[in-house]
Protein backbone atom coordinates (compact mmCIF):
# COMPACT_ATOMS: atom_id res chain seq x y z
CA UNK A 1 0.00 0.00 0.00
CA UNK A 2 1.02 3.68 -0.70
CA UNK A 3 2.29 5.48 2.43
CA UNK A 4 1.95 3.91 6.20
CA UNK A 5 -0.37 1.86 6.93
CA UNK A 6 -2.87 3.55 9.44
CA UNK A 7 -4.37 2.34 13.27
CA UNK A 8 -7.58 2.61 11.84
CA UNK A 9 -7.10 0.44 8.78
CA UNK A 10 -5.75 -1.91 11.45
CA UNK A 11 -8.28 -1.73 13.51
CA UNK A 12 -11.13 -2.27 10.51
CA UNK A 13 -9.17 -5.61 9.37
CA UNK A 14 -9.67 -7.02 13.24
CA UNK A 15 -12.96 -6.46 13.22
CA UNK A 16 -13.70 -7.88 9.89
CA UNK A 17 -12.58 -11.53 11.84
CA UNK A 18 -15.21 -10.77 14.08
CA UNK A 19 -17.60 -13.10 11.83
CA UNK A 20 -14.85 -15.66 11.37
CA UNK A 21 -16.36 -17.49 14.63
CA UNK A 22 -13.83 -20.58 14.24
CA UNK A 23 -10.93 -18.22 14.56
CA UNK A 24 -9.57 -18.34 18.10
CA UNK A 25 -5.87 -16.77 17.78
CA UNK A 26 -4.88 -13.86 16.27
CA UNK A 27 -0.88 -12.61 15.48
CA UNK A 28 0.04 -9.25 14.29
CA UNK A 29 3.12 -8.61 13.93
CA UNK A 30 3.74 -4.65 12.66
CA UNK A 31 7.09 -3.26 11.73
CA UNK A 32 7.59 0.36 12.80
CA UNK A 33 9.86 3.28 11.25
CA UNK A 34 12.60 3.79 14.04
CA UNK A 35 14.40 6.81 14.35
CA UNK A 36 17.58 5.73 14.03
CA UNK A 37 20.68 7.80 14.20
CA UNK A 38 23.21 7.54 11.62
CA UNK A 39 26.57 8.73 11.51
CA UNK A 40 25.32 11.35 13.98
CA UNK A 41 21.95 12.19 11.54
CA UNK A 42 18.47 10.92 12.57
CA UNK A 43 16.31 8.69 10.29
CA UNK A 44 12.77 11.01 10.09
CA UNK A 45 11.84 8.85 7.13
CA UNK A 46 12.17 6.32 5.15
CA UNK A 47 11.17 5.96 1.51
CA UNK A 48 10.44 2.38 0.08
CA UNK A 49 10.41 1.14 -3.54
CA UNK A 50 10.33 -2.22 -4.49
CA UNK A 51 10.52 -4.27 -7.53
CA UNK A 52 6.56 -4.40 -7.58
CA UNK A 53 5.33 -7.15 -9.97
CA UNK A 54 8.53 -9.57 -8.33
CA UNK A 55 7.21 -8.42 -4.94
CA UNK A 56 3.62 -9.71 -5.70
CA UNK A 57 4.90 -13.17 -6.48
CA UNK A 58 7.57 -13.60 -3.45
CA UNK A 59 4.73 -12.45 -1.26
CA UNK A 60 2.01 -14.84 -2.92
CA UNK A 61 4.10 -17.43 -2.69
CA UNK A 62 5.14 -16.93 1.27
CA UNK A 63 1.74 -16.48 1.58
CA UNK A 64 0.73 -20.02 -0.23
CA UNK A 65 3.63 -21.80 1.69
CA UNK A 66 2.45 -20.58 5.19
CA UNK A 67 -1.10 -22.04 4.78
CA UNK A 68 0.38 -25.13 3.15
CA UNK A 69 2.21 -25.69 6.47
CA UNK A 70 0.23 -24.31 9.20
CA UNK A 71 -3.09 -24.85 10.36
CA UNK A 72 -4.43 -21.18 9.88
CA UNK A 73 -7.99 -19.63 9.22
CA UNK A 74 -6.66 -16.11 6.98
CA UNK A 75 -3.80 -13.71 6.62
CA UNK A 76 -2.97 -10.52 5.15
CA UNK A 77 0.27 -9.04 4.60
CA UNK A 78 0.82 -5.41 3.82
CA UNK A 79 4.03 -3.40 2.85
CA UNK A 80 4.35 0.12 2.96
CA UNK A 81 5.68 1.77 -0.51
CA UNK A 82 6.61 5.43 -0.21
CA UNK A 83 7.08 7.80 2.20
CA UNK A 84 6.57 6.16 5.78
CA UNK A 85 7.82 9.08 8.63
CA UNK A 86 9.72 7.88 12.08
CA UNK A 87 6.89 6.26 14.26
CA UNK A 88 4.66 5.28 11.27
CA UNK A 89 4.02 1.47 10.30
CA UNK A 90 5.56 -0.18 7.26
CA UNK A 91 4.54 -3.47 8.02
CA UNK A 92 1.16 -5.12 9.15
CA UNK A 93 1.12 -9.48 8.58
CA UNK A 94 -2.10 -10.50 10.46
CA UNK A 95 -2.25 -14.39 11.12
CA UNK A 96 -5.42 -16.33 12.20
CA UNK A 97 -6.23 -19.46 13.34
CA UNK A 98 -7.92 -21.96 15.69
CA UNK A 99 -5.04 -22.01 18.41
CA UNK A 100 -2.55 -19.99 19.08
CA UNK A 101 0.30 -21.89 17.69
CA UNK A 102 -0.65 -21.64 14.83
CA UNK A 103 -0.17 -18.21 14.51
CA UNK A 104 2.32 -17.41 16.58
CA UNK A 105 4.76 -19.85 14.14
CA UNK A 106 3.44 -18.73 11.22
CA UNK A 107 3.37 -14.94 11.71
CA UNK A 108 6.93 -15.34 12.66
CA UNK A 109 7.91 -17.41 9.83
CA UNK A 110 6.21 -15.05 7.19
CA UNK A 111 8.20 -11.65 9.13
CA UNK A 112 11.36 -13.37 8.28
CA UNK A 113 10.67 -14.56 4.83
CA UNK A 114 9.42 -11.45 4.11
CA UNK A 115 12.86 -9.40 5.14
CA UNK A 116 14.86 -12.17 3.09
CA UNK A 117 12.23 -12.47 -0.17
CA UNK A 118 10.61 -9.45 -0.50
CA UNK A 119 12.85 -7.14 -3.21
CA UNK A 120 11.43 -3.84 -1.33
CA UNK A 121 14.11 -1.16 -0.23
CA UNK A 122 14.20 1.56 2.29
CA UNK A 123 15.87 4.41 1.75
CA UNK A 124 16.21 6.64 5.14
CA UNK A 125 16.01 10.28 4.98
CA UNK A 126 17.56 12.40 7.59
CA UNK A 127 16.48 15.52 8.91
CA UNK A 128 18.66 17.23 6.27
CA UNK A 129 17.16 15.64 3.43
CA UNK A 130 20.27 13.67 2.93
CA UNK A 131 19.61 10.30 3.08
CA UNK A 132 21.32 6.76 3.47
CA UNK A 133 20.24 3.69 1.90
CA UNK A 134 18.56 1.18 5.15
CA UNK A 135 20.73 -2.40 5.41
CA UNK A 136 18.83 -5.04 7.31
CA UNK A 137 20.57 -6.76 9.71
CA UNK A 138 20.31 -10.27 7.68
CA UNK A 139 20.78 -8.96 4.22
CA UNK A 140 21.03 -11.67 1.00
CA UNK B 1 19.59 -9.24 -29.35
CA UNK B 2 18.96 -7.08 -26.64
CA UNK B 3 17.74 -7.86 -23.11
CA UNK B 4 16.63 -4.98 -20.53
CA UNK B 5 18.12 -4.59 -17.28
CA UNK B 6 16.30 -2.71 -14.25
CA UNK B 7 17.92 -1.23 -11.50
CA UNK B 8 16.74 -0.95 -7.96
CA UNK B 9 16.80 0.70 -4.42
CA UNK B 10 20.78 1.40 -4.14
CA UNK B 11 21.89 -0.13 -7.37
CA UNK B 12 19.39 2.52 -9.57
CA UNK B 13 21.66 5.33 -7.61
CA UNK B 14 24.98 3.53 -8.31
CA UNK B 15 23.78 3.40 -12.09
CA UNK B 16 22.04 6.99 -12.14
CA UNK B 17 19.39 5.13 -14.03
CA UNK B 18 16.49 2.61 -13.15
CA UNK B 19 16.83 1.05 -16.74
CA UNK B 20 18.77 0.43 -19.37
CA UNK B 21 19.22 -1.38 -22.61
CA UNK B 22 21.68 -3.67 -23.89
CA UNK B 23 22.80 -5.56 -26.82
CA UNK B 24 24.76 -9.08 -27.26
CA UNK B 25 24.87 -10.29 -23.46
CA UNK B 26 24.53 -14.01 -24.02
CA UNK B 27 24.87 -14.83 -20.16
CA UNK B 28 24.12 -13.55 -16.58
CA UNK B 29 27.83 -13.62 -15.58
CA UNK B 30 29.27 -11.85 -19.25
CA UNK B 31 26.27 -9.53 -18.38
CA UNK B 32 27.45 -8.57 -14.70
CA UNK B 33 30.95 -7.82 -15.89
CA UNK B 34 29.57 -5.20 -18.06
CA UNK B 35 27.57 -3.63 -15.93
CA UNK B 36 30.42 -3.57 -13.34
CA UNK B 37 32.53 -2.34 -16.10
CA UNK B 38 29.63 0.75 -17.21
CA UNK B 39 28.99 1.60 -12.91
CA UNK B 40 31.98 1.00 -10.65
CA UNK B 41 29.73 1.85 -7.93
CA UNK B 42 27.96 -1.28 -8.19
CA UNK B 43 31.24 -3.38 -6.91
CA UNK B 44 31.01 -2.26 -3.36
CA UNK B 45 27.05 -2.75 -3.77
CA UNK B 46 26.82 -6.11 -3.89
CA UNK B 47 23.58 -7.97 -6.10
CA UNK B 48 21.83 -11.04 -7.10
CA UNK B 49 20.30 -10.73 -10.46
CA UNK B 50 16.29 -11.74 -11.58
CA UNK B 51 15.72 -13.28 -15.22
CA UNK B 52 12.00 -12.51 -15.92
CA UNK B 53 11.31 -12.57 -11.85
CA UNK B 54 13.47 -15.33 -11.47
CA UNK B 55 16.78 -15.03 -8.75
CA UNK B 56 19.24 -16.67 -10.52
CA UNK B 57 21.82 -17.53 -8.37
CA UNK B 58 24.40 -19.57 -10.98
CA UNK B 59 25.05 -18.33 -15.02
CA UNK B 60 21.98 -18.49 -16.84
CA UNK B 61 22.07 -17.90 -20.73
CA UNK B 62 20.50 -15.11 -21.69
CA UNK B 63 17.40 -14.68 -24.29
CA UNK B 64 16.01 -12.08 -26.79
CA UNK B 65 13.83 -9.58 -25.06
CA UNK B 66 14.85 -10.63 -21.28
CA UNK B 67 14.10 -8.53 -18.42
CA UNK B 68 17.23 -8.82 -15.87
CA UNK B 69 16.90 -6.90 -12.50
CA UNK B 70 19.73 -5.65 -10.36
CA UNK B 71 19.02 -6.75 -6.97
CA UNK B 72 20.98 -5.06 -4.03
CA UNK B 73 20.42 -6.60 -0.73
CA UNK B 74 16.51 -6.36 0.38
CA UNK B 75 15.79 -3.71 3.25
CA UNK B 76 12.09 -4.08 3.40
CA UNK B 77 9.97 -4.08 7.07
CA UNK C 1 -11.49 -4.69 31.72
CA UNK C 2 -15.35 -5.51 31.51
CA UNK C 3 -16.58 -6.89 28.16
CA UNK C 4 -15.01 -7.24 24.68
CA UNK C 5 -11.49 -5.58 23.82
CA UNK C 6 -12.66 -3.35 20.87
CA UNK C 7 -10.83 -2.98 17.64
CA UNK C 8 -11.06 1.01 18.02
CA UNK C 9 -8.81 -0.12 21.63
CA UNK C 10 -6.12 -1.97 19.83
CA UNK C 11 -6.51 1.17 17.43
CA UNK C 12 -5.88 3.63 20.31
CA UNK C 13 -3.19 1.88 21.97
CA UNK C 14 -0.97 1.67 18.20
CA UNK C 15 -1.31 5.14 17.49
CA UNK C 16 -0.26 6.09 21.15
CA UNK C 17 3.04 4.19 20.07
CA UNK C 18 3.97 6.41 17.24
CA UNK C 19 5.80 9.17 19.07
CA UNK C 20 8.01 6.28 20.56
CA UNK C 21 10.51 6.42 18.07
CA UNK C 22 12.90 4.47 18.91
CA UNK C 23 10.79 1.37 18.91
CA UNK C 24 10.81 -0.93 15.84
CA UNK C 25 8.47 -4.06 16.17
CA UNK C 26 5.40 -4.61 17.22
CA UNK C 27 3.76 -7.74 18.44
CA UNK C 28 0.02 -8.37 19.17
CA UNK C 29 -1.68 -10.93 19.92
CA UNK C 30 -5.52 -11.24 20.19
CA UNK C 31 -7.47 -14.24 21.99
CA UNK C 32 -10.72 -14.53 20.09
CA UNK C 33 -13.97 -16.32 21.52
CA UNK C 34 -14.64 -19.34 19.46
CA UNK C 35 -17.93 -21.14 18.70
CA UNK C 36 -16.52 -24.51 19.55
CA UNK C 37 -19.40 -27.20 19.52
CA UNK C 38 -19.35 -29.36 22.73
CA UNK C 39 -21.74 -32.05 23.07
CA UNK C 40 -23.77 -30.80 20.27
CA UNK C 41 -24.14 -27.69 21.68
CA UNK C 42 -22.40 -24.45 19.93
CA UNK C 43 -20.94 -21.97 22.25
CA UNK C 44 -22.20 -18.40 21.72
CA UNK C 45 -20.33 -15.96 24.51
CA UNK C 46 -17.94 -16.84 27.21
CA UNK C 47 -18.55 -15.09 30.96
CA UNK C 48 -15.34 -14.62 32.27
CA UNK C 49 -14.27 -14.43 36.48
CA UNK C 50 -11.33 -13.97 38.00
CA UNK C 51 -9.72 -13.49 41.39
CA UNK C 52 -8.93 -9.76 40.28
CA UNK C 53 -6.69 -9.37 43.30
CA UNK C 54 -4.35 -12.15 42.64
CA UNK C 55 -4.97 -11.89 38.69
CA UNK C 56 -3.72 -8.37 38.99
CA UNK C 57 -0.29 -9.63 40.81
CA UNK C 58 0.31 -12.53 38.46
CA UNK C 59 -0.12 -9.94 35.18
CA UNK C 60 2.35 -7.77 37.37
CA UNK C 61 4.73 -10.64 37.76
CA UNK C 62 4.78 -12.11 34.33
CA UNK C 63 5.36 -7.69 33.30
CA UNK C 64 8.02 -7.81 35.46
CA UNK C 65 9.90 -10.99 34.36
CA UNK C 66 9.24 -10.07 31.13
CA UNK C 67 10.90 -6.36 31.20
CA UNK C 68 13.60 -8.23 32.72
CA UNK C 69 14.48 -11.08 29.99
CA UNK C 70 14.28 -8.88 26.89
CA UNK C 71 14.93 -5.61 26.07
CA UNK C 72 11.11 -4.57 25.43
CA UNK C 73 10.38 -0.88 25.19
CA UNK C 74 6.86 -1.12 26.38
CA UNK C 75 4.25 -3.78 26.96
CA UNK C 76 0.24 -3.84 27.65
CA UNK C 77 -1.88 -6.97 28.53
CA UNK C 78 -5.60 -7.00 28.57
CA UNK C 79 -7.79 -9.83 29.80
CA UNK C 80 -11.67 -9.07 29.41
CA UNK C 81 -13.74 -9.83 32.53
CA UNK C 82 -17.41 -10.71 32.14
CA UNK C 83 -19.42 -11.51 28.92
CA UNK C 84 -17.37 -11.98 25.82
CA UNK C 85 -19.64 -13.36 22.63
CA UNK C 86 -18.35 -15.44 20.00
CA UNK C 87 -15.41 -13.52 17.45
CA UNK C 88 -15.24 -10.65 20.09
CA UNK C 89 -11.82 -10.32 21.58
CA UNK C 90 -11.11 -11.49 25.37
CA UNK C 91 -7.08 -11.02 24.99
CA UNK C 92 -4.89 -8.21 24.02
CA UNK C 93 -1.45 -8.57 24.73
CA UNK C 94 1.01 -6.28 22.91
CA UNK C 95 4.45 -5.95 23.10
CA UNK C 96 6.83 -3.22 21.65
CA UNK C 97 10.60 -3.29 21.09
CA UNK C 98 13.58 -2.12 18.99
CA UNK C 99 13.78 -5.29 16.85
CA UNK C 100 11.55 -7.75 16.58
CA UNK C 101 13.28 -11.17 17.83
CA UNK C 102 12.70 -9.55 21.84
CA UNK C 103 8.88 -8.67 20.86
CA UNK C 104 8.21 -12.03 19.18
CA UNK C 105 10.13 -13.94 22.09
CA UNK C 106 8.30 -12.15 24.88
CA UNK C 107 4.93 -11.95 23.48
CA UNK C 108 4.38 -15.53 23.01
CA UNK C 109 6.11 -16.25 26.50
CA UNK C 110 3.43 -13.29 28.16
CA UNK C 111 0.55 -15.40 26.71
CA UNK C 112 1.56 -18.63 27.69
CA UNK C 113 1.99 -17.73 30.92
CA UNK C 114 -1.14 -15.68 30.87
CA UNK C 115 -2.84 -19.00 30.28
CA UNK C 116 -0.95 -20.98 32.89
CA UNK C 117 -0.46 -18.57 35.75
CA UNK C 118 -3.79 -16.16 35.79
CA UNK C 119 -6.28 -16.45 37.92
CA UNK C 120 -9.31 -16.50 35.12
CA UNK C 121 -12.22 -18.85 34.35
CA UNK C 122 -14.43 -18.41 31.25
CA UNK C 123 -17.86 -20.40 31.33
CA UNK C 124 -19.12 -21.17 27.91
CA UNK C 125 -22.74 -20.69 27.42
CA UNK C 126 -24.45 -22.23 24.58
CA UNK C 127 -27.31 -20.85 22.43
CA UNK C 128 -29.86 -22.68 25.17
CA UNK C 129 -28.52 -20.71 27.84
CA UNK C 130 -27.00 -24.02 29.34
CA UNK C 131 -22.80 -23.81 30.14
CA UNK C 132 -19.79 -25.61 30.49
CA UNK C 133 -16.68 -24.56 31.99
CA UNK C 134 -14.20 -23.87 29.82
CA UNK C 135 -10.89 -26.17 29.54
CA UNK C 136 -7.70 -24.77 28.35
CA UNK C 137 -5.42 -27.81 27.04
CA UNK C 138 -2.85 -27.24 29.11
CA UNK C 139 -4.56 -26.82 32.53
CA UNK C 140 -3.01 -27.08 35.42
CA UNK D 1 -9.35 -19.58 65.03
CA UNK D 2 -11.13 -18.97 61.47
CA UNK D 3 -10.61 -19.05 57.91
CA UNK D 4 -12.57 -17.36 54.98
CA UNK D 5 -12.32 -19.72 51.71
CA UNK D 6 -13.41 -18.37 48.52
CA UNK D 7 -14.53 -20.70 45.63
CA UNK D 8 -13.69 -19.68 42.06
CA UNK D 9 -15.03 -20.36 38.73
CA UNK D 10 -16.16 -24.29 38.23
CA UNK D 11 -15.58 -24.31 42.33
CA UNK D 12 -18.26 -22.10 43.26
CA UNK D 13 -20.45 -24.11 40.90
CA UNK D 14 -19.60 -27.27 43.02
CA UNK D 15 -19.95 -25.57 46.15
CA UNK D 16 -22.60 -24.02 45.57
CA UNK D 17 -21.01 -20.66 46.87
CA UNK D 18 -18.53 -18.09 46.42
CA UNK D 19 -17.79 -18.28 50.36
CA UNK D 20 -17.55 -19.59 53.28
CA UNK D 21 -16.13 -19.33 56.82
CA UNK D 22 -14.65 -22.18 58.31
CA UNK D 23 -13.48 -22.72 61.88
CA UNK D 24 -10.66 -24.52 63.12
CA UNK D 25 -8.64 -26.18 60.15
CA UNK D 26 -5.01 -26.14 61.24
CA UNK D 27 -3.29 -26.69 57.50
CA UNK D 28 -4.55 -26.83 54.11
CA UNK D 29 -4.29 -30.76 53.91
CA UNK D 30 -6.91 -30.49 57.07
CA UNK D 31 -9.06 -27.58 55.08
CA UNK D 32 -8.76 -29.41 51.37
CA UNK D 33 -10.43 -32.65 53.11
CA UNK D 34 -13.26 -30.63 54.91
CA UNK D 35 -14.37 -29.04 52.06
CA UNK D 36 -13.87 -32.09 50.28
CA UNK D 37 -16.32 -33.75 52.89
CA UNK D 38 -18.54 -30.88 52.57
CA UNK D 39 -19.00 -30.48 48.92
CA UNK D 40 -18.03 -33.71 46.72
CA UNK D 41 -18.52 -32.17 43.68
CA UNK D 42 -14.98 -30.47 44.57
CA UNK D 43 -13.37 -33.94 44.34
CA UNK D 44 -13.74 -34.13 40.45
CA UNK D 45 -12.54 -30.60 39.58
CA UNK D 46 -9.59 -30.31 41.06
CA UNK D 47 -8.43 -27.51 42.46
CA UNK D 48 -5.16 -25.78 43.95
CA UNK D 49 -4.94 -23.33 47.36
CA UNK D 50 -3.92 -20.33 47.44
CA UNK D 51 -3.49 -18.61 51.08
CA UNK D 52 -3.41 -15.22 50.93
CA UNK D 53 -3.29 -15.07 47.10
CA UNK D 54 0.01 -17.18 47.27
CA UNK D 55 -0.41 -20.61 45.52
CA UNK D 56 0.62 -23.58 47.91
CA UNK D 57 1.77 -26.49 46.92
CA UNK D 58 2.44 -28.68 49.60
CA UNK D 59 0.94 -28.44 53.23
CA UNK D 60 0.71 -25.03 54.57
CA UNK D 61 -0.20 -23.96 57.74
CA UNK D 62 -3.37 -21.22 58.71
CA UNK D 63 -3.38 -18.33 60.45
CA UNK D 64 -6.40 -16.91 62.05
CA UNK D 65 -8.33 -14.74 59.66
CA UNK D 66 -6.42 -16.32 56.42
CA UNK D 67 -8.20 -15.89 53.31
CA UNK D 68 -7.71 -19.62 51.12
CA UNK D 69 -8.88 -19.57 47.55
CA UNK D 70 -10.03 -22.56 46.32
CA UNK D 71 -8.74 -22.41 42.57
CA UNK D 72 -9.57 -25.08 39.73
CA UNK D 73 -7.62 -24.98 36.76
CA UNK D 74 -7.78 -21.91 34.75
CA UNK D 75 -9.33 -21.02 31.65
CA UNK D 76 -8.17 -17.82 30.42
CA UNK D 77 -7.17 -16.07 27.05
Amino acid sequence: MQGPVSPAFIAESIAKHSVKTNIGAHDIFLGQVRNDVINGKEVKAIAYSAYEEMADEAVYRIREDAFEKYDLTCMHIYHSLGLVRAGEISLFVFVSSAHRGAAFDACREIVERIKKEVPVWGKEIFEDESYSWKQNKEAI
Amino acid sequence: MTVKVLFFGPAADAAGRSELVLEGAVDTDELRQRLLGLFPKLRQLGFLMAVNKQVVQEKAVLGNQDVVAVLPPYSGG
